[in-house]
């Protein structure tokens, strides 16, 4: 720790951290969602989609599974027991199955089928979760082969400095590849292909490779495959691995991890806090959804990435980094309980704070240094300034330089880099360019400044950071007295209010029934599973 | 203004030439050398044929004097320049109007006073983040109690109603609900600008408005950081504010064109 | 390089349009799109009709969808403007021809070997910064033993007795100097262009060459931050050299063009 | 001190550069220069000039008398006794015998007047250098006054950010007044008129107010007294005082600082070294030239920049920062020698190592601080990097951004700001507001940082300052060895090579006779003098 910081008062926070974990698991355990089913379906192999008249789109045949279900009023089992049961019944793959009742223009009802022995149903369920999870675990093998032959820009010690993650977003993912490769080239080490706008409202996950985006591309699995097959050979070509990043959070995020993970995505932005302040996604969807979502990442050895940043662009940068501290908490130990390491654990905070605050360099290096003490092992995702950047590209370019220097002064994990035109349009070629040519000069040239400098005793920069620490333990003893879902609802995070049966998604939440059945998550939660 | 003056604290002498507002032109480091800076990035690698190239387009964009000062490779296939040049273009300022929302700026108290005295009940104004858009700090900035840059928002007005329904609300339901809670005026914001995305959203709004008869029942307002008065006024509202908008500005246009409609209709009485 | 073709990387896919030679426009985020950033100062203060300036100096360049993103105000009565456009232009790259320095590059072990074989004897290369011009950086990194990146410079060729005469040497002088020691070539640094003072200076060394009847007695060189090979030939040397330089490609070709008019010499007999 | 550097090796440079100034003070005593003697007769209130057909130029007073002098053999006796003397004999002021003496078209010889006794000659020449030194005390009593009622953002204890310095260049004097009264509106706090190129060759001081320049505004004491009215009225406006610079390296230095006092400018880049290196000016000359000029400087609270930053642009920045600090140790003793307190000495460094060279920043970083260190009460006037920047202004500005940090975190006193154009032409508005924008932000984001961080012991950045000052001493001992005239000629500064009888002005030199008057050098030499 360069700061002192007090280890006790750290540790209550993570207690607290635990106990709220520990209320928010008891909802989940008893719960399940439609996208954490479909998730399911899709593990099975079943990664189809037809062309719906209706919506004029191609609606994935996971879908279709679990909405017959739901229409027949059989969800709350699982959706593993009716498949299982039905590839014993037709003795047929998932697949065949699907197909069949794809076609059967809802003839074909899984839950009108007979039903088997439920021992036989459930060994039938087994080897498929088997199947299916083994299949993620292989491409995690395949990546760390890859990464073994090639430069591996992250450094798990942070003394090198942080990965420099860029954004694409052309809206069509054959020009997205043109100028990722181009990013790779000039230095950019992670690729984010930025989502369109409001897919994270969608129920369903849009299918094949798409070419018209809304400030942003669709997250689709063939644009997954497409764009990870070209950083491959990118890859090879520059003799360093060149990572890939998408967009997990709202409606779909199980099964965006799910199939992030069978087309071998690195990092993923996860986080049910985001999607509830910041997309009024129902708060109990999304974290249901979120546990299993985290349990295949970890599996499958993919970052994630969460959102804190964002509470800074609403709520004011200087006063509330206690927010982001406290919520960093409660996603470290929701990410713990479905089996992460820290080492995978991109904890979002920011530099947000008004730049013509008086010493505001100061306090910006104070949180920084504070979360890289707070989270030593976690590789934390260091966001550049967005709210306050200007029309002026010349002076948001030297605001971005800066962030660099504080980013590698205090030996950050991943960094995004800010765009001199983050206040205009989603970036340009040229505009890449530039950010990667500043971050390359900085970080080379500043590379062991975090080992020269040591920061004063009781000076500013330490009591701000205690400040912030002490800040963030009162508003976590809160959060323990009230509970996560009546916080959000009192503003406690980015002053932004959501009630529990509120926003997007509610619908989509169910009971377990007393059989319910999902063997792909318990297979998940077994902390050996798959090592 | 009359057309020509010494620029700010410059010396009354022959040699320092004027502003000269009927041919506007750049001011690099002289009165009127035009001198400008560009950059781009071309779709072909380094070469001097590339430079010579973007030496063509600062012709074609009526540039003399042309530096080509920075041509860098971002990646292959690339090329990314900076430039220099003086331009021959120049504008008559002179004849430049723009649309310019017709508001008597007032303050916090005037407003509350006058709404007290000459209206009698509170002006209920309804806002939101219209369409996809999920910006919510531009029209919270105009809302909120906290309002903007020290400049408190519209709920802070004792003479103002102001309803804040948020972001992603379609124009149909801000447009019901304006009805529902007969409103005066109806605030609108639009924050991105991808495809014109914004200017089809007011567009739409005013023709649901149009079809609904309503056009003349509300003062519409709209704003974001790409749009401003006469892209407001194209679009068939009344009035657009752009970046850097207080509370102040809208609370004082909205009360202008209030009593302004006011004063008409008891004429056509 | 034929005159379409996809994008390095770019998947073969009806939606990635390829690079068109000969319509070439910048490339923003997508090919084509023509996208540029501009920025210049208004000597006029900001406000509404000033914007509006901004925006009719950039459509008068020649570009639509324009933003004026930003509008500052760096003093009383100025105010500077960054916008972004997309331009109509573009460019037949096909039809671009640049004159080039014909050399035939080699390695400095080549140049002194081909030197001893072919010529006999040191080849003499008198070099200075000329005029009033104090700027030696250039001209040394030519010159010096050091060289420039890692590149030994001319001083260091075994083939070469390189005379290094610093800066401020007048025309007159230089050439003086080459005529007494019997150069073979000579080379001038210019880098302050300050109302063109560096072409005025070439100009000025050739016309006295000219009139002294010594235009093909030597090799006239130059370079220089501001200059390239079309600006060397226009201003009548035989060869010019830009940011960059490395002495190698310089004594490349002084050795090239040495050989040449020693065969056209030979032919003539 | 916030680097562990040994203060007996900095002790001992001192000490050596004691010995050195103390050989060349011999020759400076010795010696007199046109220059020197141009100066006491504007001293004694002659600014005139005439329009001399031969070079269609103002040609003054001055010279007219000191070259009579010359031709007539008489100079060696100094110019004050022959206008002590021509005053007593003609009871005439020094303004009208100048007068007679230009219209008489060289028939009123000083030398031919007849001699007056030597005790009233001296007598009427220490009444003359009285009134004409008094004239400066005036001028710099009237700037600390009005300085008093303004803000002065100079901080002798550099806790303050540095002044923001920048140069206006256009020219013309007149435009120059609008740009530097732009410059200050947005944060300027000192404007420098960049000179003419090679008026430092010129060996007569332009007349009158010039509107055509060459890559600069030529310096004449018009263009002064235009300048510093203005920024008078600017300081008044914006409540804060914008100080005046002006360049006197070059053949006019002595005439330029006396002019420079006379007008009430602030700063005034004074350095014999940089002459003799980089305007191969005659080491003589200019080192007797740069005794006066200091002198003059010191008494009126005129703070003298040195031009050590440029051997960073010919030599390796990287290897050769003992240079540069050797040279300081050797101007800082001349400084003292003429009576100037470190508080005016704005000791020349830059940031100019290559920007991709690894770690760069922590070297850079522990050269600036080695530096304030060193010299803790010098206000150093640190420069901007020059030699590696580029065309491509986005990474130029960035570079400027990170010398802005350096500046503010090793508390430097005057700080040049670097333009993003610096690799392509002399300074737009915009440029400068550009420049001016990031330093503002910079500055007030981390004013206190240089408070807040420690180096760490025996670290990267202690340990680099620690070999500059090895360095520093060895070649401080080789140039005691060798004398500072053959460490010239030897390339110890700038990888230049000069000789003791070359360059230009060494002709201006002259032994001073036995009979050598100068009361204006005798009064600046007391040390209590106009205090
Ligand atoms: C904060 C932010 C977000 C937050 C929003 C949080 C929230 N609750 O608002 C989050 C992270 C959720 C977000 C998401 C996205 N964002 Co966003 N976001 C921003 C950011 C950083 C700041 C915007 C802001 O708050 N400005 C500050 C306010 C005060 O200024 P303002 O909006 O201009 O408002 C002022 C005036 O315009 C005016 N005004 C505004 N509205 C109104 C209304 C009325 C009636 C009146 C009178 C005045 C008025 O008054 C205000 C005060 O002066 C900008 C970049 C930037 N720095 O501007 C990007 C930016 C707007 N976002 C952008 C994008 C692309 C997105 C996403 C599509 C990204 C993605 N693909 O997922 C999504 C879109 C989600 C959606 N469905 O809309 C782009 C838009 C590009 C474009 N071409 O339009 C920007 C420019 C970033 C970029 N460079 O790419 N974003
Ligand atoms: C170092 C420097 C100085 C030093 C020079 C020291 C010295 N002994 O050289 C000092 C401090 C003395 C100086 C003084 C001045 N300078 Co100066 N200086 C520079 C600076 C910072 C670097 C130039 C340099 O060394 N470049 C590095 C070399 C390697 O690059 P290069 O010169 O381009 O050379 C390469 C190629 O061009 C080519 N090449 C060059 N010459 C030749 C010759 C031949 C034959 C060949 C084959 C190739 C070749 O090969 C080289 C290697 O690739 C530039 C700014 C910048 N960053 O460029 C300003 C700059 C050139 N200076 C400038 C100015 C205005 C001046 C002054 C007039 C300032 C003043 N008013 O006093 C004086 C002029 C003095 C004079 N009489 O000329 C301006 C010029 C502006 C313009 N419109 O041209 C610049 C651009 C700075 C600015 N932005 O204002 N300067
Ligand atoms: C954690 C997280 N998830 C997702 C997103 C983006 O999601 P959307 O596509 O809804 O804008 C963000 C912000 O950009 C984020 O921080
Ligand atoms: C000490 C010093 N004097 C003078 C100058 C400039 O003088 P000149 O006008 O000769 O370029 C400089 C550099 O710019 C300098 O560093």
């Amino acid at each position: 720790m360069k700061l002192a910081l007090d280890r006790k008062k750290i540790a209550a926070c993570r207690k607290i951290a635990v106990k709220v974990s520990r209320d928010v698991r008891k909802m989940i355990d008893a719960h399940s969602t439609v996208a954490q089913e479909r998730s399911c379906v899709r593990l099975m192999g079943i990664d189809g989609a037809y062309l719906n008249p209706k919506i004029k789109q191609y609606y994935p045949l996971a879908n279709v599974i679990v909405d017959q279900l739901q229409e027949d009023d059989a969800l709350s089992r699982g959706v593993s027991y009716w498949m299982a049961n039905a590839c014993l019944e037709k003795n047929m793959t998932p697949t065949q199955v699907a197909e069949e009742l794809v076609n059967s223009n809802g003839t074909f009802r899984l839950a009108k089928l007979p039903q088997h022995k439920s021992a036989d149903v459930e060994k039938k369920a087994k080897a498929l979760a088997k199947e299916g999870l083994a299949r993620l675990v292989a491409r995690r093998k395949e990546r760390n082969k890859l990464i073994k032959g090639l430069h591996d820009p992250q450094d798990r010690s942070f003394k090198k400095p942080p990965v420099k993650y860029v954004i694409v977003a052309s809206g069509n993912i054959f020009e997205d590849v043109v100028q990722a490769r181009s990013a790779a080239q000039a230095g950019a080490d992670v690729i984010a292909v930025i989502r369109s706008t409001a897919q994270s409202l969608l129920d369903y996950m849009p299918h094949g490779a798409t070419t018209e985006g809304f400030g942003g591309t669709y997250a689709t699995q063939e644009n997954f495959r497409i764009m990870r097959k070209a950083l491959d050979e990118e890859s090879t070509k520059l003799g360093r691995y060149i990572r890939l990043t998408n967009y997990s959070s709202g409606l779909c995020m199980p099964e965006i991890a799910t199939v992030a993970a069978q087309e071998r995505l690195d990092f993923l932005l996860c986080d049910s806090l985001y999607g509830i302040l910041f997309r009024d996604i129902n708060m109990m969807r999304t974290l249901i959804d979120q546990h299993f979502s985290r349990l295949v990442c970890a599996l499958s050895e993919i970052y994630i990435n969460t959102g804190e940043d964002n509470y800074l662009t609403t709520a004011d940068a200087v006063e509330n980094g206690h927010q982001v501290l406290s919520s960093q908490f409660i996603n470290e130990r929701f990410a713990l309980d479905a089996n992460m390491k820290e080492e995978f654990m991109g904890l979002g905070h920011a530099m947000e704070m008004n730049p013509f605050h008086p010493d505001v360099i100061l306090l910006e290096i104070a949180r920084a240094q504070m979360t890289r003490d707070i989270f030593p092992k976690a590789p934390l995702k260091y966001m550049p300034p967005t709210r306050h950047m200007e029309g002026d590209i010349f002076f948001s370019h030297v605001y971005d330089a800066i962030f660099n220097l504080v980013s590698v002064l205090t030996n950050q994990g991943i960094h995004l880099l800010g765009m001199p035109t983050e206040a205009i349009h989603t970036p340009l070629l040229g505009d890449r360019f530039m950010a990667l040519k500043s971050t390359n000069y900085i970080f080379g040239g500043a590379e062991h400044l975090g080992e020269e400098l040591i920061y004063k005793k009781n000076g500013k920069i330490e009591k701000w950071a205690q400040k912030v620490l002490d800040d963030s333990l009162k508003l976590l003893k809160y959060i323990d007295k009230v509970g996560l879902f009546a916080a959000i609802e009192r503003k406690c995070f980015a002053e932004v209010s959501r009630k529990i049966d509120g926003g997007k998604g509610y619908k989509g939440v169910f009971k377990r029934s007393d059989g319910y059945l999902n063997p792909f998550l318990d297979q998940l939660e077994r902390k050996d599973y798959g090592k | 203004m009359e057309n020509k003056f010494l620029p700010y604290g410059a010396p009354d002498h022959p040699s320092v030439k004027p502003v000269d507002l009927k041919n506007l032109r750049p001011y690099g480091d002289a009165m009127n050398d035009g001198r400008a800076q560009v950059s781009f990035t071309l779709p072909v690698n380094p070469s001097p044929e590339a430079e010579e190239a973007a030496r063509e387009l600062m012709r074609k964009m009526g540039f003399h004097d042309i530096k080509v000062v920075a041509m860098e490779k971002p990646s292959e296939g690339f090329s990314f320049y900076v430039c220099y040049g003086a331009m021959d273009h120049a504008v008559d300022y002179t004849k430049i109007h723009v649309l310019k929302v017709e508001a008597q700026f007032k303050s916090f108290y005037e407003i509350n006073d006058i709404i007290k005295k000459e209206v009698g009940r509170k002006i209920i104004i309804v806002g939101a983040t219209t369409g996809f858009d999920a910006h919510t700090v531009g029209i919270d900035a105009i809302f909120n109690m906290k309002g903007y840059k020290g400049d408190y928002g519209l709920e802070r007005y004792s003479g103002y109603d102001a309803r804040n329904l948020g972001a992603q609300v379609l124009n149909e339901e801000l447009l019901d609900y304006a009805i529902k809670e007969k409103a005066d005026a109806i605030l609108v914001s639009q924050i991105v600008d991808e495809k014109d995305c914004h200017i089809d959203n007011l567009k739409e709004l005013m023709r649901l408005a149009e079809q609904k008869g309503l056009r003349d029942h509300f003062i519409f307002v709209c704003g974001g950081p790409r749009l401003n008065h006469p892209i407001a006024v194209e679009c068939g509202l009344d009035a657009g504010f752009g970046p850097g908008t207080l509370p102040s500005h809208v609370a004082s246009y909205v009360l202008d064109e209030f009593l302004r409609r006011k004063a008409a209709k008891k004429e056509k009485k």
